[in-house]
């Protein structure tokens, strides 16, 4: 075990990867010699040369269609888009090749060695071009895993699991807990499970999920909500694509009420998703309507962040309203 | 740290003058002419005459597939065709230059190049027919092919995607240490996409070793290539990427022969990718969707029929004393009867079980799919005859 | 009043708009002199001259960055992007430039001005890269609307209100209509509003929400519930972003009951968002599950788009469960 | 209808031959050498001593704005800046060629060009607080900046999207007849985006009356202009879309200038696009957010810092007897004096108040956003000192 923030997490699944398969290769703006604008793919030049871990020209379309096609040949490609808010125009090489190589081939070729590792979320006064959370956008192909930690051990996990994985994947990293988010990490090489939540914490009045780095939000307002005897179940989603409905669902049963926090505005938030299935198949067993707590339907500004963010404050309002409905 | 100047290789100018156009002349290689007879000086690559002879034969099926079909599709049997009539020589004959493990990703109008590679009639019918026979599961419009044995890279619709996606399967075939590079096919059309210019420059920034086989054959559908750019055709980007060029004579196996089999020496030994302009003419229409009386003249198209590339390489052959008009005859009725046979065969097979629907979009389809699967499958038990497709099947597809 | 169909409803609306104002201007691929492979631009070219009405180079991030530009110049860009499926090259432009340009400005600047029109949708053979129903992508973007026509009549009132409208609009044109659905349709001018739903139907069991194409698959439905006794309430929701959750709303309240239907797949498809919020605004009225009858979480399929498409058996068959929930 | 033929313009050759890197050297205009002197035969621009006092001002205010508001951004008063440090007479010297009515649409790095064109250190100073005063609202990241009154175009994140908004910018001018271009800037790594390859194209073909200039700074953050491409820079790209294309020693005041002139004279003129690319180099690090020691010499910035800008000018203007040095401090002395009594006023501004949240997303807010926002107000009314910088405001936006 070592402590190890979000960064170091990531940076040290990429050598034990690198290390293992010499297969995988990481590229993208910058990670090269200098490791990347956040330093997640430090030394990784250095240490697998250049071939193996190299810059690209500024184009993320070109990024997407290079890694597209190294990993229909079988390489291992992990590439890095600078931020979140930049992944738009590779948006096509996503949907139309990515997710669908396989699945247009028969099973005869696939991108499925593929992951794509890209920071996301607001908090850090970016404004609308450096605190976006597009998951939602992804989570609407068909074809794609989404992936997003909450912290330095499940980084590490769920990175590997995502490499090793045989499908593509988005793998979404919380940048403001990039150097927040502190731990205990195996310096051995472990997997999380995809496609699975992480119940964070049980309780019996509402189920409160969230994911990323909203988890911490709705943790700050469960112990505001504890202190007034409203005892909450906390669900971190951990996989929004295939998400887990099973432990969502199951929990839901047994609290009867379910509140959804992400930053992403709220209309076609993926929040709108797992809210209409929680709905239809927990219809007799909820006591109030499913809430969310969202980012506003506008641009992500900068000088009202604080006022635009489902913070804990709102959370715990909101939990509040349902448990009174 | 390693000092860098990116102003090292300028030379300097204290006389304003801006380049204009035509400063390039990028020229373009033809070893026949068009009455099929070798150009001065011209050097012509090595070929025998058996070699030759499965050439023609490559662009007449390729010709007699594309005017079978075009029929099929007016009879109502399959939706949709897209024929490659005038382009047999840029296809074929660059599909000749290559190694049967070099990876083929092409656009869709590179059937002569599948050809070539050995693909059967009935391959391409299941294809067309999207029938559960098909390697990619019927899953794709007609004319959307993809042969992992052959190394042809299953067809994308999207224009201009499989640029960059060639690089990096470049990238990827160097890395393994691989004897082989990707040849990428595009329209000039395409070349305007996004996708062409990172892909160009990326393979030229990282050393892959690829192949850019850009068919400029005038049009994309209706707009015609002036409107497409303004600059000498697609040949003078690859200047601008630093990205080896050549230009070729599209109509001219031989010309296009020569042409990629220096690009793929090239591209295997330096590292380094090389695009090739063939310049060309789709004669056909662009589609069975599509018809061209509405933007372009009868004349236009009469013009460039007569550089028909089957007659040049025809002309060039009887000088040889090749060309055996009968054996020719005899192949064009038997594949006439293949092509037939095996449409009727494969237009009786039926389409993949339902169970395929949920197929290939993961490695193993998770809960959801499971779930929608089961739903499904339950009401077309409910309603088989309204799903006469897929309604009472086992799971291998028999009715 | 003339006979139309749907295509001849747009150009008529598109020669309206030209005529009155010499600054809209049409473009894309083979729009010019072709009129577009679907013929919607025939004869734009001819009558108003090739530098009001033309060819595009082949690239849909140029052609919707170049759009605007045009309506940040303060022109009336109507840019066609040849297949739904095509228009994912333009995303980047479109979500991080188009939507957000008057934001980012404080309303100094914005592309308000401009229209983007686009086939989309099934049921005409062609496969995953000429069928898909991408709007739910559009949904999730604060700042730009979009509207869907069912018929000839809208089809022109809605495009004229479009081209006039100050915010962005993303016209999408159901394709397999384009000839099929024949209507009356004025000679003259008229605008339908944006953002309000239309009730086609009256009823009193079930609300059935469709769009588009979608719409009479739904009135098929109906029909046949009609037959066992169950009165559904028919609503077409015209626009997607921002729609009209009041009508729906207040539908809900009367019947008790939901059943939306759209060809996207299910997951993030926008019936979630809808369902996520008829949940919370009519939660005591509800008296069944709101069911969403969609399209597979898969890439949509050549060999089985019968099996995949929502139609209206399946639609029937849910309203049954709803009924009878 | 037109018969066309994409293949009338281009000769033949017989011999085949691969076009290789290097056959084009496009040469750089320099008119000062290093030493501020007029190089060889070098036309010079016309230019009076006020001009030249004019430009050396702005030089002199961009860069004393860059390091007071890097030292503000240390303090912690603002979040982010980013300075354009050895590139002054790249961005001021282009704009001086413009007209008024000239739209510039800019990537980030040419503060230049605004303060050329007269945009106020208040100005400057309400945009980095995004306090209310800013006409952007606040609502971007400092530095990106927008006055419509100044026809320069709110700045965007995203790299290269401004360029084929560019195109269809000027494309709208000329249709209103408008006796105006736009010129767009961008980097030489932003012009590996797809939008750039477009944005060119669409010029082209289209007849936009534009100016597309790159500063070619040798970086883009960390990674140098040999990652970025394999060819000759930018420039070499202008003519493969067929672009009139000038290279110029971006360091050389009066070589831009006469550059820029010249292309703006023949984009007006013939409605065409024209390329330039400035041979520069980005003294500074990329932002307050970067540290260039990770990834380029010490030395290799001293070679540079050699060439500086502002030197060679002033260099210059002394042989002509123009530079009055005492004149030069008095105005930097003010400038600073000015800055920093901006800077104190502005952050005493207060941001937008919380109404403002919801407008111009559309033209006027849809009913979600009103009900978002009513729910936002009451929050805030509940949780006052949780928002201090929006509860108990008017809606004027005093505290
Ligand atoms: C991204 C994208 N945009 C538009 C289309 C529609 N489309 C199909 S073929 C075609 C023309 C292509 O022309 P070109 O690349 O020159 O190839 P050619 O048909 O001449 O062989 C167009 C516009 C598409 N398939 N993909
Ligand atoms: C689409 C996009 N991708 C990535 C970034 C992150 N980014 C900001 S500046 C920059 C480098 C730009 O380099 P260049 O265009 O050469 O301009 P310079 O900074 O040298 O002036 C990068 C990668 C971005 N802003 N937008
Ligand atoms: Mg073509
Ligand atoms: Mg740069």
């Amino acid at each position: 075990m070592a402590k190890m923030n979000l960064l170091q997490a990531i940076n040290s699944a990429l050598i034990s990867m690198m290390e293992q398969n010499e297969r995988v290769m990481v590229f993208g703006e910058d990670v090269g010699h200098f490791g990347g604008v956040f330093r997640a793919t430090s030394n990784l030049q250095q240490k697998f040369g250049k071939a193996r871990c190299f810059n690209t020209p500024l184009t993320e379309q070109g990024i997407i269609g290079f890694a597209n096609g190294l990993a229909a040949q079988g390489s291992v490609p992990v590439a890095e888009i600078q931020f979140g808010d930049y992944i738009f125009p590779a948006f096509d090489q996503i949907v139309n090749e990515t997710a669908k190589w396989r699945y247009r081939s028969g099973g005869q070729f696939s991108c499925g060695t593929l992951t794509i590792r890209t920071p996301y979320g607001g908090g850090i006064a970016g404004g609308h071009y450096h605190s976006q959370s597009p998951e939602a956008f992804f989570a609407h192909i068909p074809g794609m895993k989404i992936v997003i930690p909450r912290n330095p051990y499940q980084a590490k996990g769920l990175l590997i699991s995502s490499i090793k994985d045989d499908n593509p994947v988005l793998f979404m990293e919380p940048k403001r807990l990039y150097r927040a988010a502190v731990g205990e990490v195996p310096e051995t090489d472990y997997e999380l499970p995809l496609g699975k939540a992480d119940t964070v914490k049980e309780g019996s009045d509402i189920t409160l999920l969230a994911w990323g780095a909203q988890v911490e939000i709705v943790e700050k307002a469960a112990a505001l909500a504890e202190e007034q005897g409203i005892s909450c179940e906390i669900i971190d989603l951990q996989s929004i694509l295939p998400w887990d409905a099973e432990t969502v669902i199951n929990s839901v049963y047994k609290t009867g009420r379910l509140l959804i926090n992400h930053e992403a505005p709220l209309t076609g938030g993926f929040a709108s998703e797992i809210a209409a299935t929680v709905q239809q198949e927990c219809f007799l067993y909820l006591e109030a309507p499913i809430a969310r707590v969202c980012g506003l339907d506008t641009p992500y500004p900068l000088a009202h962040e604080k006022e635009y963010m489902p913070d804990h404050l709102k959370t715990f309002e909101a939990i509040k309203r349902t448990m009174d409905y | 740290m390693q000092d860098r100047n990116h102003l090292s290789h300028v030379k300097l100018t204290h006389k304003a003058k801006v380049i204009t156009n035509g400063l390039l002349d990028i020229p373009m290689l033809q070893l026949l002419d068009e009455t099929g007879k070798p150009t001065k000086d011209s050097e012509l690559p090595k070929i025998d005459q058996e070699l030759a002879q499965k050439i023609l034969e490559s662009m007449h099926y390729t010709r007699l597939l594309d005017e079978r079909m075009i029929g099929a599709q007016r009879q109502g049997r399959i939706s949709f065709y897209l024929a490659s009539r005038g382009e047999e020589a840029a296809t074929v004959a660059s599909a000749v230059a290559l190694d049967a493990n070099d990876m083929i990703m092409s656009q869709y109008r590179e059937q002569g190049a599948l050809v070539f590679r050995g693909y059967t009639t009935q391959q391409f019918m299941n294809q067309m027919f999207s029938n559960q026979e098909d390697p990619n599961k019927g899953r794709q419009m007609p004319i959307h092919y993809g042969d992992k044995a052959l190394n042809f890279m299953t067809i994308s619709s999207p224009l201009g995607t499989q640029i960059p996606q060639a690089s990096g399967y470049a990238y990827g075939q160097k890395m393994a240490g691989k004897d082989a590079i990707t040849i990428c096919y595009f329209g000039e059309g395409a070349a305007s996409e996004g996708d062409f210019h990172a892909g160009l420059n990326m393979a030229a920034v990282l050393n892959c070793p690829c192949i850019f086989f850009c068919r400029n054959n005038g049009y994309a559908i209706s707009t015609p290539a002036e409107e497409q750019f303004a600059g000498d055709g697609i040949a003078s980007r690859g200047i601008g990427y630093g990205v080896n060029t050549i230009r070729v004579d599209g109509n001219d196996v031989l010309a296009v022969y020569a042409a990629t089999q220096i690009a793929r020496e090239m591209a295997l030994e330096k590292k380094c990718p090389v695009l090739i302009e063939a310049m060309t003419y789709r004669l056909s229409a662009h589609s069975t969707s599509d018809d061209p009386t509405g933007y372009r003249s009868k004349e236009e198209e009469q013009q460039w029929a007569k550089k028909d590339p089957i007659t040049r390489f025809e002309a060039w052959m009887q000088t040889k004393g090749w060309l055996d008009e009968k054996a020719i005859e005899a192949f064009k009725d038997k594949t006439r009867a293949d092509i037939l046979n095996a449409l009727k065969v494969a237009e009786k097979v039926p389409v993949c079980p339902i169970e395929d629907i949920i197929e290939d979009v993961y490695d193993t389809p998770p809960w959801h799919l499971q779930k929608q699967l089961d739903e499904l499958k339950a009401h077309i038990n409910k309603y088989p005859e309204h799903y006469p497709k897929t309604a009472n099947r086992d799971k291998k597809g028999a009715n």
